[in-house]
């Protein structure tokens, strides 16, 4: 096994610290690598696929996200054999191969990413599944990004593998590739709702089985569940 | 089996190493406890304990300027600060403060936030009340800070 | 009727012996509170031992140095709400505690505390002991079945099989001691002097033992030596002690048996638990520790007379020292009360602390007086290194709980039966050999010769 | 002798056997048990003593602090993730802090970074002694709990006068730490340092060679490095199966780099290996705080971080070495003041989950050690 992981190759290099003060000392120090491609527009970087871009933030206290504001670093792409060797094999399976602050993510296709991840494991030798979570994006078509991280013991090396899937779909288990994904999984379903198809136990693992909604929904009220639980269950009036 | 291996486990060595640690931590100099009501513990300067209005020693007036930053810092949201326009210095003056401890977590986020060093977390760590409407606290009970329990038998 | 009961001080026997019912009733109800106070002292030696191994005060609040923790604890468990669970088997429920004391109880009968101070003595005293203490764990399989409850059932099942395994290698430790009663000689290897048939009395060991001018502990050493382990991890697993505390381990089966027992009924348990402690360690110091005998029972010193104190001609100056070290223990006990007094915190919160230490220091130092009076020494001295012995059992058992991890339930099987039993065995074979050797000797040269 | 191990074992004897060994009995081992450390409740099927399988119930302890981090500020969740780990508060935040200073790609100052090691590792050595010595009292030896929590009592001191409180330290900011060293924290650190080895000594000398101990650990919780991986498990349990993996090592980070340390292995990835595991890494813990407390740099204790955090879109993943395993923090943000989600990956709920593999087949006093051994905290495995 990895027994002699040495820290020769660092995936996550400690950046050049930059001033963040102002949008516009932002826009120029854009560059976490070394081979930075030169900064986009701000107009240009709204349409480029920013995964992680809410088209508008849920019905919380936070400001929608202004456009021209997230000038800092930017995805840029994620190159590699494994790479090449992938994207030859699932051709537009694989969406987007990026890095972001020197972090590597993809982004595929949810019918390829039972094949992918098995693919990772056995002969990329991503070994172990540190975690499998989702993210919801109530406002898009695609709600909720679907994602594992993976580290392999002997190339010293973490990616993300990300999939976007429509509310209702499910995504099949990898919990035959991994053993660790069977209570990730359940937790991302307590949370999420997400489906694994052929997950051999898939129940609620924090919250009690006779819960209502999934809480990490970003329509999910802190209160509602609270007000409910407590006139049924106390039979008096929520304090919160 | 080597020999010396033998005869260590049959003269229950490794048992008796154990027992010589225990017999020797019976010297009553070893003893670690804090008789507490008896003994105050030491408490560090930095410690957060119940939180404190600071008013100014010599005038006896409040510190606070009514900025709302406390409140603002707050993960808990557990501090309403009421303020009035003074008519005639046209500034803000706190008139309310209510802090309910009973909600708190002592991160002292709100403390850092305090621009005039009036809200502190003090070094007062007995907290407990009779009741939950004990523990919010409002400004006079914040002013005159705190009193540490003083026991009798 | 007067005449009947001060008839007995001139005896030198048991009550039961001299026939005495009323002494006999006397020394029961004796017993039974010298007993219930060692098992009081040692709730709060144990707990105050054990506090400080572990760099804790242990009790402090309840009278100087928490002494009266017992007591309160004592009045606690009285006035708890007594819980009996719905489900439970409501008569044996209420009646397992009260086995489990009796039962402890009962073997005190014959424990001889002094040559004259025991209830009575029985030609089968020993096998009577060991049966009485062996019931107490049906006390506790009745209390894990009444309670209807999977914690208490597995508790008592593995107290069961417990004491079913290592009765066994107590029994062949006692067997072998048994058996060095017969042989005559003295000193620690003293054979060839002649064979007498043992004595299952308890009395008779130690008079043997006084006869023989050794304890058996040392007797064909190391021979009674290793039957004296072998009797002394069979006890600490027999009592339900650490490291063998599996029928109550706290960390694995919440309390065991007495997992649904609270207050009054629970309390009879530790009662119970804590006069076995005490009834095994009498075995023990009656088989192998020379019972009430001092240390070097043997030697006596060059003889002494005081007018009026000491008149005994056949006896040293070593047995006077000896019999005021009762009295010796008692001043000194006495000097840490009034020192401890002096140390106490000047708080005037503290004055009845104070006032009661002084208090106890008077009390012990008046009951060491009283020990001086020639003829109570000369009857009490038996009973104190009975006692002395007893504790430091105790504080064995103590010492043990502090430093050692709990078996697990096979391993603990496996030493009863892998471990100790043969070594039992081989124990009692060496005996038998060692004490017969003479006799082996010539047998062999009988056979050899004709050949 | 008849093979119980074999797979289906009890099912044929439940048909064909006698109604001695039909019986399996379903014992529930908490949530109110004194060794599942907090309201862990697994549920054990047993065949007598010997475990058939288990089933683990969480979630009693659940806050959902994810769901609260959607609703802070990234400033005001900072004291949330003391509250996960509590007996390792100092490495969540760590952890935390440094996800959102790589979300806003600032560094931490040098001499913040030791202050942090410092900090990090004498929680370290806190976390393991606790863990010692409940796992200890699991195990049935009352005193090391004693012996550990008088030592880690002088580690609480320091945090207390470091910042402030004992438990729940909140002792780093994002940027850097928020308060400049006490006058005296290098003499208390060295003192403590001094202190505490001649102590972690008598732990072993109670523990490492007594046979009873020894019984009761080794072989005992068996988890293979294979199966190890697989389970995702982290920290001194794989460490422990002969992975040598340490993300201070692997992946440094808050200058970890800097400083010679080993990464102790075991070999047969039992409890015993577990146990001799973590007291190494006590020691090794102890000369990193040595060498940072020697080598201390000057100089500001805060980067340049703007009042009101508002980190660029996007999203970053941050795990460090915390004493139960590899804590990580994936956190997303839609450019506003509040992360759009933050996801803890949790040591101990992760490891949890191999308990069942470790326990099948062994005895009721087995998954006590096990549970022990596995070092959870019961506030991070429900969050």
């Amino acid at each position: 096994m990895a027994d002699e992981t040495t820290p020769k190759d660092q995936p996550t290099p400690p950046q050049p610290e930059k001033p963040a003060e102002t949008p516009a000392a932002k826009a120029n120090a854009a560059a976490p690598t070394t081979e930075a491609k030169p900064a986009e527009t701000p107009a240009a970087k709204a349409d480029a696929a920013t995964p992680p871009k809410p088209t508008a933030p849920p019905a919380a206290p936070a400001k929608p996200a202004a456009p021209a504001k997230p000038a800092g670093p930017t995805p840029q792409p994620w190159e590699s054999e494994m790479i090449t060797t992938l994207k030859r094999q699932y051709g537009s399976g694989i969406k987007e191969t990026s890095t972001y602050v020197g972090q590597k993510y993809m982004v595929v296709d949810p019918t390829v990413v039972d094949e992918i991840l098995q693919l990772l494991r056995d002969d990329e030798q991503f070994d172990y599944l540190v975690d499998c979570t989702a993210v919801h994006y109530p406002n898009r078509e695609q709600q909720f990004d679907v994602l594992w991280i993976l580290y392999s013991f002997p190339r010293n090396e973490r990616i993300r593998v990300k999939t976007m899937i429509k509310e209702g779909d499910a995504v099949t288990s990898a919990t035959p590739i991994w053993e660790t994904a069977n209570w990730l999984e359940r937790e991302v379903f307590d949370m999420f709702g997400i489906k694994f198809e052929g997950h051999p136990d898939l129940k609620r693992i924090l919250l009690p089985d006779g819960w209502k909604g999934h809480p990490l929904r970003k329509d999910y009220g802190i209160l509602q569940q609270d007000t409910e639980w407590v006139k049924i269950n106390l039979g008096i009036e929520s304090g919160q | 089996m080597a020999i010396a291996p033998l005869l260590r486990k049959m003269f229950m060595v490794d048992l008796m190493k154990g027992l010589n640690v225990t017999f020797r931590y019976q010297d009553p100099k070893e003893v670690y406890t804090e008789q507490y009501p008896l003994e105050r513990p030491a408490i560090a300067e930095r410690y957060r304990g119940l939180p404190r209005l600071n008013v100014n020693p010599d005038t006896g007036e409040t510190l606070c300027i009514a900025c709302n930053l406390c409140a603002s810092a707050c993960p808990e949201h557990l501090i309403v600060v009421g303020s009035q326009r003074n008519p005639v210095t046209k500034r803000k003056e706190m008139t309310t403060f209510t802090y309910d401890v009973s909600r708190c977590m002592f991160c002292g986020l709100c403390a850092e936030a305090c621009s005039t060093d009036c809200l502190e977390l003090s070094q007062d760590f007995e907290i407990a009340q009779y009741s939950r409407d004990d523990l919010v606290f409002d400004r006079e009970r914040l002013e005159r800070g705190s009193e540490p329990t003083v026991y009798t038998r | 009727m007067l005449d009947y009961i001060t008839s007995y001080f001139r005896s030198t026997v048991t009550p039961g012996q001299a026939n005495n019912q009323f002494w006999a009733l006397v020394y029961i109800l004796i017993v039974f509170g010298g007993v219930s106070m060692i098992v009081m002292i040692m709730n709060w030696a144990e707990r105050k031992a054990l506090a400080h191994m572990q760099v804790r005060l242990g009790p402090m609040r309840v009278g100087p140095h928490g002494l009266l923790q017992p007591i309160a604890d004592a009045l606690k468990l009285f006035t708890k709400e007594d819980i009996m669970p719905a489900e439970a088997d409501k008569p044996i429920f209420w009646f397992a505690p009260v086995w489990v004391v009796v039962v402890a109880f009962t073997g005190f009968i014959v424990v001889p505390f002094g040559v004259a101070h025991a209830v009575t003595d029985m030609n089968i005293g020993l096998l009577f002991m060991l049966g009485v203490s062996s019931l107490g764990v049906l006390g506790i399989v009745m209390a894990g079945w009444a309670s209807n409850s999977h914690f208490p059932l597995m508790g008592s099942l593995r107290s069961s099989a417990q004491m079913v395994s290592y009765e066994i290698a107590m029994g062949l430790a006692v067997v072998s001691a048994v058996l060095m009663t017969g042989f005559l000689g003295t000193g620690m290897y003293g054979i060839g002097e002649g064979t007498a048939s043992g004595t299952l009395s308890m009395i008779g060991i130690v008079q043997a033992q006084q006869a023989q001018h050794v304890w058996f502990v040392f007797k064909f050493f190391p021979v009674g030596l290793v039957a004296f382990v072998i009797f002394a991890i069979a006890m600490v697993a027999e009592t339900n002690r650490t490291p063998f505390d599996l029928p109550e381990a706290e960390s694995e089966l919440v309390a065991g048996f007495h997992t649904e027992y609270s207050g009054l009924r629970w309390s009879l348990f530790m009662l119970g638990e804590y006069a076995a402690m005490v009834a095994v360690s009498s075995i023990a110091i009656t088989l192998w520790l020379g019972g009430w005998m001092r240390p070097f029972a043997s030697i006596h010193g060059p003889s002494i007379a005081i007018p009026f104190f000491w008149e005994h001609p056949e006896l040293g100056i070593v047995d006077l020292v000896s019999y005021l070290v009762p009295a010796g223990v008692l001043f000194l006990l006495a000097f840490f009360c009034f020192f401890n007094a002096l140390r106490m915190p000047k708080h005037p919160a503290m004055r009845p602390q104070v006032i009661g230490l002084w208090a106890l220091g008077v009390v012990m130092g008046g009951i060491g007086l009283v020990l001086l009076v020639p003829p109570v020494r000369d009857r009490i001295q038996d009973i104190f290194w009975f006692v002395a012995k007893i504790a430091v059992f105790l504080y064995l058992y103590i010492w043990y709980r502090a430093t050692f991890p709990r078996y697990r339930f096979d391993q603990l099987m496996r030493v009863g039966w892998k471990v100790l039993l043969p070594v039992g065995l081989g124990v009692l074979l060496l005996t038998g050999l060692i004490g017969l050797s003479p006799e082996l000797v010539t047998w062999i040269k009988g056979v050899m010769l004709w050949r | 002798m008849t093979d119980t191990s074999k797979p289906g074992f009890y099912e044929d004897a439940g048909a064909t056997g006698t109604f001695l060994d039909a019986n399996e009995m379903v014992l529930n081992m908490g949530p109110q048990h004194p060794s599942t450390h907090g309201v862990l409740r697994v549920i054990l099927k047993l065949d007598g003593e010997k475990v058939l399988g288990t089933e683990c119930i969480i979630g009693y302890l659940h806050r959902g602090v994810e769901k609260i981090a959607e609703n802070r500020t990234y400033t005001m969740f900072n004291p949330y993730v003391d509250r996960m780990d509590y007996v390792a508060s100092v490495s969540n935040g760590l952890g935390y802090c440094l996800a959102i200073e790589k979300l806003l790609n600032v560094e931490a100052p040098p001499r913040a970074c030791y202050i942090r090691v410092i900090l990090t590792e004498l929680n370290r050595i806190a976390s393991h002694q606790l863990w010692l010595g409940t796992h200890a009292l699991d195990i049935g030896a009352m005193t090391p709990l004693f012996y550990t929590f008088r030592d880690r009592e002088e580690i609480l001191k320091i945090f207390e006068k470091y910042c402030g409180a004992r438990l729940t330290t909140h002792a780093f900011r994002i940027g850097g730490t928020q308060y400049e060293t006490y006058e005296g924290f290098e003499q208390d650190v060295k003192k403590f340092c001094k202190f505490v080895a001649p102590k972690m000594d008598e732990y072993e000398e109670l523990l490492t060679t007594n046979r009873i101990w020894l019984q009761r650990t080794k072989g005992v919780g068996l988890i293979s490095a294979e199966d190890a991986i697989a389970m995702g498990v982290t920290g001194p349990v794989l460490r422990a199966s002969g992975v040598k993996w340490d993300l201070r090592k692997a992946q440094p980070y808050s200058l970890y780099e800097k400083f010679d340390f080993e990464v102790p292995i075991g070999i047969n990835g039992d409890t015993y290996d577990r146990y001799l595991v973590r007291v190494a890494e006590m020691r090794q813990s102890l000369r990193i705080v040595e060498q940072a407390v020697d080598s201390i740099p000057e100089g500001p204790i805060m980067a340049k971080v703007p009042k009101v955090i508002k980190p660029p879109v996007g999203e970053v993943y941050v795990s460090i070495e915390a004493p139960k395993g590899e804590l990580g923090y994936f956190v997303v943000s839609d450019g506003s003041t509040q992360p759009y989600r933050v996801r803890v990956r949790p040591p101990s709920f992760v490891n949890l989950q191999a308990l069942d593999k470790m326990v099948r087949g062994a005895l009721v006093a087995d998954v006590v050690a096990v549970i022990g051994t596995l070092d959870i905290v019961l506030g991070e495995v429900d969050r």
